[in-house]
């Protein structure tokens, strides 16, 4: 029965949605009555000693969660967990790294689509800096990455991005679709 | 002896080099040389009659191991130095000394109580945030291989769009889109809108936004954003088993 | 100290890695003393009880998991089989982890064999990083594990890594030529 206990306990901290008897009794290959039993135990046994989560039956099954008066704690550490940077944000950040210095327009050619946004928020974080203006007609901005940019990616120049010839060496079968270069050597 | 031996299970020449060794019950550090050159030959002889591929690996070590045969057969020179030195074997019995201790070690890793195999982590739902949030910028990551991995798909998808520009004119429909995008939401229930935004062209990027859109409107999905400068989600707001049973605009007209 | 106890037990539960303590003082706002003591006695008690999961310390913070024993019924929850880990990857991750940081070029001479391929397949499962370049001619670049690393095979750091059989005075000329301090790099 503890072991059925400990089962069943785990088996709901794992899963991603609410769990039925049901689904409890097929997993775990017990019967009805002892899985109600053990999981009635478990609801009692959380209940009582007020802990950090609680078992509630929700949407026809059961499922932990944190009771509802730490949420505002738990935001905390959910906001101050950092973000993956999307991936618009990592492709404007990779042209203008790799191509500075550079227009917006030259940006947004090879993107595709507007990068306007895009860039403002880089430049806001920091990681972009503006390198003057380009002597064309309407002297666009020039942009570039910052130095906080290197510390950021852990570099100690720029010169220390990996260049894209031995990012694709990595891959022999995509390396084939990059220009060749006639210096190239294989290892 | 008939050796069953297939270059696949190998990981390489070394991986190879070893299993013959052991099989012929030599010490590493005192290989027959002449005995092992031979059986070595003998399985990339066989390989080659059943025409496989061989890595190039394999032939380089086939030659390496001929060179230090017919070194063996030299005279050693009486000068005095030292006999390990001289030894033509002395860094191939080195690089397998090596080599072992990493492939042991690599069967060591395998036995580690490995994450979502042997272990799992709780999967609790996290308290959403409140609408007043204190406008505080969230921290972002990124690693510096996915920035030159972003950078690198571009110029890959650069070179292949290019050149059919003005040629090919695909014919991308928004039902078959949304078909797509359907499929891909009966196994998940929420996805990056980024990923399913089809790159390679700007027909397909606004084809595939059109069909989100549309299912949007049809209340099958709902969009979500965290932070201003976060990833757009698409969530299912419908089950997997009804988004199965749909029937999509267009779709009872071309089906067979 | 129930208040933090319940606070403490239910971060854990949310975070999608493991904590240090310092994020959890951060978080709670706890003072070191009073938040190592509820981590000390949660680990105590869950292992005590024999439950469904387990409080472990693991890359450089804490974590539940579920027990070991556990995992053939709770595979039956998985909707996908655990990706596979092929003897190239765990051999070459082998190799970078006790050697890190390691060029692609040493790892291959080890190894006998090409391990582009397999190397790219382990940064994009984000076991493995990108540390910069070398400072020898060419600029190779530099790699070693990851965080992620050490969560995924249970480490807490990773000098926890199993000792290699010692024959070091074998290589003398290996031995010097790289580094082979597993400690070096932190996160």
């Amino acid at each position: 029965m503890t072991e059925l206990r400990a089962l069943i306990e785990a088996l709901l901290f794992v899963a991603e949605s609410p769990l039925s008897i049901d689904k409890l009794c097929e997993v775990t290959e017990g019967s009805r009555s002892e899985v109600r039993e053990v999981v009635d135990g478990l609801m009692e046994v959380y209940q009582r000693e007020s802990r950090g989560v609680e078992l509630v039956e929700v949407a026809g099954g059961y499922q932990f969660r944190t009771p509802a008066a730490l949420a505002p704690w738990l935001r905390r550490l959910q906001r101050e967990r950092p973000q993956r940077m999307s991936r618009a944000a990592l492709e404007t950040l990779a042209i203008i790294a790799y191509r500075q210095p550079i227009t917006r327009a030259e940006v947004e050619y090879l993107r595709g689509v507007d990068s306007g946004g895009v860039m403002k928020t880089l430049l806001e974080r920091n990681l972009l800096r503006l390198l003057g203006k380009k002597d064309v007609p309407g002297k666009p901005l020039l942009y570039g990455t910052s130095r906080y940019f290197l510390e950021f990616f852990g570099l100690r120049e720029l010169s220390d991005l990996p260049t894209l010839k031995e990012f694709a060496a990595l891959d022999p079968e995509l390396a084939e679709a990059l220009p060749r270069d006639p210096e190239e050597n294989g290892s | 002896m008939a050796l069953q031996i297939q270059l696949q299970n190998f990981t390489g020449p070394l991986d190879l080099l070893l299993h013959l060794i052991k099989s012929h019950e030599m010490d590493i550090c005192d290989i027959r040389i002449f005995e092992i050159t031979e059986q070595y030959l003998t399985v990339i002889e066989q390989m080659k009659q059943l025409d496989l591929d061989i890595a190039g690996e394999f032939l380089m070590m086939a030659a390496t191991l001929i060179h230090i045969k017919s070194r063996m057969l030299l005279p050693l020179p009486d000068d005095g130095t030292d006999e390990e030195e001289d030894d033509p074997r002395a860094e191939l019995v080195r690089r397998l000394l090596e080599y072992q201790r990493y492939k042991e070690a690599g069967q060591l890793f395998d036995t580690l109580l490995r994450l979502d195999r042997d272990v799992f982590v709780p999967c609790l739902p996290v308290p959403v945030a409140d609408g007043d949030e204190t406008g505080q910028e969230a921290q972002i990551t990124a690693s510096l291989f996915q920035l030159a991995q972003a950078f690198y798909e571009i110029v890959r998808n650069q070179e292949k769009v290019e050149p059919f520009h003005e040629v090919v004119r695909e014919s991308v429909s928004v039902a078959d889109t949304m078909k797509r995008i359907r499929s891909q939401f009966v196994n998940a229930a929420r996805l990056n809108f980024c990923d399913l935004v089809e790159s390679g062209g700007r027909i397909r990027m606004v084809v595939s936004f059109l069909a989100i859109l549309e299912l949007i409107k049809m209340k099958i999905l709902t969009v979500d954003q965290v932070a201003p400068f976060g990833d757009i989600w698409l969530k299912r707001l419908v089950t997997a088993e009804e988004l199965t049973g749909l029937v999509l605009a267009g779709e009872l007209g071309d089906y067979d």
